[in-house]
């Protein structure tokens, strides 16, 4: 199989979607420049034109009701925000209208559209161009919300958020964009609700959702060299969520760090613990524990960003927590952040 | 002047008969707490409706707010599915899970109807922008109210519109109130709504909203300017509720609006009006008029019947269509 | 003390925080017409006139922005939307600016608006009217969300509310409306972060929000019929949540049962839930469960919409299976609903 | 025909040249790595900052956007508290916290600014309330560009600030460009941006805003109306950035803008045009520019200096602020 990186992926996702289906369009602010959202609109406008790639003036919310709208009609769109904090403008088109579309128009109509949003980690984007929205979105029933860490994911739930029926919030991290894996050439569907098992341990069990997914993978490393072995999960769609495959691995190990890049009040880490709290708290053998960004706005000065994120090495100091490993980790894991400098 | 044939005329006075007839009979009914569902009745402003729709297409799309029972029933959607909805059966357009400012019909064009302000407009606008990828020759008409053109998207969705070209023909109903907050203390005085359109060089019109063929000729020509792809058209039309904002009582002795006010208003009286103009031009004599009122009577009372005899969704079904 | 209705204590709070502070103004849709936002703010603009209570155009992202930028510059907004669901078109202003501003601006400045948003549960409200919107604001640091249940704590909460430097979120039920309490004639701040003990018990914890507070303590009668000791407990502020009480209650009783108005994954109820598996997960007697809306969008027709949402029956019923209670509940308790028919 | 004395263009001249100064350096040491936060240079631009701050008092407050740098410094924002903000340091005006887009200085008056589009127009009419409630003959200004007019905050603020009466200027700094998108293909052709401001009913101006003489006197024609408590004014200036929309580099060789349109722009380059002003009216020498500009360049090397070697905030505080 090839290696491609994250951006590659999703690029080609879409790529081969449109191939295939001619109701698909991409629009959004810059899809068309140069840049092509970090290179993932590129090849579509390239290989597709102006009709069917095309840039829009700026009006998040107006847009998403167009999205929805032409949705209604059998286009089926995607959406680009080049950082997902600006989705807040939309909250009310995709709240409001696009998650109840189906149900209170009694379902016999749905609007399929693909809103994809960035998380612009890295290089002190700050308080608003770097938080990841998709707990909030989460919350609302008749949305598909999903947070690949990987290429192969990016690209098959792009793929099945295209045949579908429901209107999908899929959050890439930046932070991911120049990571690289093995991306099957075909268009292998992703099925929503279905986590990923990245390693099989038996000590504890990490869930770690978007970005954190891949730092817990590296976390589990420096577990491994600790002694423990740890169970890693990447949930890939956060609704539906995988509630079986969790609880299943939790109910194993007895353990449970969670690991995200949204904030931990009313957020993805606390439904995972929430779920140890439903169906595994007899077989929870020490607390959960969750490692998320702190608690204030993402800060800017560099010493300030890199306390405010979670890290393999802060994963890994939660997880021994949890073990009650003496040995307190001496090795620091930079994040996949360090080399990025832009363009943002 | 007029261009209208006594068919057309006769057309468009028993639609719009029909609405309210309708309406008034479910307005009376509404008190027996049957009907649970906030509804905003259009009572008085069925010109608007039954014009606009008149001058569209079957294949072409219409997409409406909270105040929905005229355009939804002039565009053809079924009386039943709309008494349906608001007494909450499954037989309701919307399976009794949308509610009286959710109606829809998707097989005659009645795409949606939302309550929170502004939203269908941009989504219309969509529905244009469809169209015109595919070189379809279909067009979309978007209904709200005086209220909504405050909200951002309302701007936002013109701007597009205009940018891109797209068949999509807004109608904003101007009945000088947003609740209980008269127009002129929300929006510049002495500045007309449709001249806000202006300014993003669209061809923007105010008509007469209780003069159905003068909705009905204005929203011709517009039709006419978007099938020919020259973009987006505004249309603004002055009418008036009658009723309280929403609920089936009067509200002028809420101290907001005036018996007086009230009164002008249903001395323009849009059924009236066509009424008078339908005998004078001998489309119709007193006679047909009150056959027709019985018909739409007899018909709403049929439909209430056959509703409240009609189930209740069931509670385990109650996910369906979430996904 | 005298009784008040919710609707009275809340402008019985306004009106004496506004005698006290010139500053104060209300703005808002309909604040100043006959009906006075369920008559919260017909006194207050009686009293204070159209300078100090008015109404506003239809424009809800700009006025919340209207109203930091008049706190910025020393005024005391309170702003309300008739319906809690509208704040989804102000998210960006309320996510993006008011709760990151003293932050991201250094810590010197701070925009202290109080925004009241009132939940439409009755009649058939349906999917845009009947949400509850606490837990998605909650999300985000540097806002305080509460969710006053009882008169008293309405009060309470605005008068601290108005005398803190905090953007507030305060969301009021208006099935709470015409309930009674006890309320203190003088301006007795109810403190955030602080919750409220409504019933000690042995043999359970019911925590619930907002209007399942009042719930769970009906459904902490039944059970006592049914010989369980409930513990209820009331957040009434959700950020900050009072961890400790809630932890310690949880401890004693060993049993958890969270009720709320919003929905459950991503929600309050997750996020206490979460709390006990971090806290008090080898306290745990029992699985924790939730008792939520059910995952769809607010559905209209009265039999879907009884079946929508929790009751003390429901609540009850939960607490019963927690507890392992034989006899299965037969009496179902309507909620406090039953009688309302408008207005809107 | 014009108004300002030579002192007073002295003084816009030179506000101009260090804020040029200042941010050229910054540019030049940009690709070294310290200031890790997103950076939009104004360069080019700062005739609109300087000409309309120069109509306002001390007490009246400006917000502007992500490209905030020659306003914060127009209005008097401290060097060092912008440049320590760059450099993320706790010396800098938001304690390293808020970055490039969130100057602020509100000891004098440039109260915020913010990273998304349209959020501080309807805050500084926010403001403006506050304002006309107190009865202060205080005024608020907003900067923004010609991309956040597509935002709807952009409608429901004028509309808003029009219905009150509110003292706020509305400041367009149209420079043809969101990110890499033409304004062409963004908002109706041969449409100005002020006409659209003008179907509200406000008075709005477009200006050269490149010539800091005609922005500092369409500013102060604007404060005048402001002040005598007209209502709003909105005042659009033609202007270009010359450098990436954010960042140090320039892109004319991405596609999207091209040199020849560059090298138009930086023969209007306002310094140049001011400059060359002041020297015919006998308001400086050319010797005198050589110092001004040696003046600035020493001080921004100082002030990076002293930043350089000022502690980052601690990360045990990194909760402060919060609440
Ligand atoms: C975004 C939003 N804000 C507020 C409301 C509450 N609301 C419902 S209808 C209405 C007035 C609408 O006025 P208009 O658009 O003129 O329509 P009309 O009722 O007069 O037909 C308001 C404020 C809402 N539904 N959505
Ligand atoms: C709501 C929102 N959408 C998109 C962006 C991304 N963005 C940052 S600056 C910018 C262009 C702004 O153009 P303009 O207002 O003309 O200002 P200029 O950069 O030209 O000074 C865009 C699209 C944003 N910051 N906020
Ligand atoms: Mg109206
Ligand atoms: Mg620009």
């Amino acid at each position: 199989m090839r290696r491609l990186k994250y951006w590659q992926a999703i690029s080609e996702g879409l790529v081969q979607c449109m191939e295939k289906d001619a109701s698909i369009f991409i629009a959004g602010g810059g899809v068309d420049d140069p840049r092509g959202i970090f290179g993932t609109t590129l090849e579509a406008h390239k290989r597709f034109g102006a009709e069917r790639v095309f840039d829009i003036p700026n009006c998040e919310n107006a847009f998403t009701g167009v999205a929805l709208g032409s949705a209604a009609v059998g286009k089926r769109p995607v959406v680009v925000h080049a950082r997902n904090d600006f989705m807040f403008l939309a909250a009310d088109q995709l709240i409001n209208l696009a998650a109840k579309w189906k149900y209170m128009f009694g379902g016999r109509t749905s609007v399929p559209v693909l809103f994809r949003g960035i998380v612009g980690r890295g290089w002190g984007q700050g308080a608003t161009h770097s938080q990841s929205t998709h707990s909030m979105f989460a919350h609302f029933p008749g949305l598909y919300v999903a947070t690949p860490a990987f290429p192969d994911d990016a690209k098959g739930l792009i793929v099945t958020a295209l045949r579908g029926h429901t209107p999908v919030i899929l959050l890439e991290n930046r932070a991911c964009y120049e990571l690289e894996g093995d991306v099957p050439e075909e268009m292998v569907p992703v099925q929503f609700g279905k986590a990923r098992v990245l390693r099989e341990g038996r000590d504890i069990t990490i869930v770690g959702a978007s970005l954190m997914a891949y730092e817990a993978l590296r976390a589990s490393d420096i577990l491994r060299e600790c002694g423990v072995s740890a169970e890693v999960l990447d949930p890939r769609s956060i609704r539906p969520l995988d509630r079986e495959t969790i609880v299943a691995s939790v109910r194993k190990t007895g353990r449970l760090v969670v690991a995200d890049t949204s904030w931990s009040l009313y957020g993805f880490a606390a439904e995972v613990a929430a779920l140890a709290a439903e169906e595994a708290w007899d077989y929870l053998k020490a607390p959960v524990r969750r490692v998320t960004p702190l608690d204030c706005p993402a800060p800017v000065s560099k010493v300030l960003e890199e306390a405010f994120h979670p890290s393999p090495s802060t994963i890994a100091q939660a997880c021994l927590s949890v073990v009650k490993a003496e040995a307190a980790l001496e090795k620091s894991v930079g994040d996949v952040q360090e080399r990025f400098r832009g363009p943002y | 002047m007029t261009t209208v044939s006594n068919d057309q005329l006769v057309a468009m006075l028993r639609a719009m008969m029909r609405i309210r007839c309708s309406e008034e009979s479910l307005a009376k009914r509404y008190p027996e707490g049957e009907m649970r569902t906030p509804t905003h009745f259009s009572i008085g402003q069925e010109a608007m409706a039954v014009g606009v729709c008149a001058a569209l297409k079957q294949d072409d799309v219409i997409y409406s707010g909270h105040r929905c029972h005229a355009h939804y029933l002039a565009q053809g959607g079924s009386l039943l599915g709309m008494v349906g909805e608001l007494y909450g059966r499954e037989i309701g357009c919307a399976r009794g899970r949308g509610g009286s400012v959710h109606l829809n019909s998707p097989e005659v064009g009645v795409m949606a109807s939302a309550a929170i302000m502004g939203e269908t407009i941009a989504v219309a606008v969509g529905s244009a922008m469809a169209f015109a990828m595919d070189r379809s020759p279909r067009v979309a008409v978007t209904f709200f109210g005086d209220g909504c053109v405050e909200e951002g998207i309302f701007h936002e969705s013109l701007n597009f519109a205009v940018v891109k070209k797209l068949p999509v023909l807004f109608v904003c109903e101007n009945n000088f109130y947003s609740v209980n907050s008269p127009l002129r203390l929300r929006q510049p005085p002495d500045l007309a709504i449709h001249t806000r359109a202006t300014s993003y060089g669209l061809p923007a019109q105010q008509v007469d909203g209780n003069d159905v063929v003068a909705v009905y000729e204005a929203a011709t020509t517009a039709v006419h300017h978007l099938r020919a792809g020259n973009g987006p058209y505004f249309l603004e039309g002055l009418t008036y509720r009658w009723r309280e904002h929403v609920g089936p009582l009067f509200d002028t002795d809420q101290g907001v609006r005036s018996q007086r006010e009230l009164d002008f208003w249903m001395e323009q009286c849009p059924i009236k009006r066509a009424s008078a103009r339908a005998q004078a031009s001998g489309a119709c004599t007193e006679l047909d008029l009150r056959r027709w009122w019985k018909e739409f009577g007899q018909e709403i009372d049929a439909v209430v019947e056959q509703v409240r005899n009609s189930p209740f969704p069931k509670p385990e079904n109650i996910l369906d269509g979430t996904y």
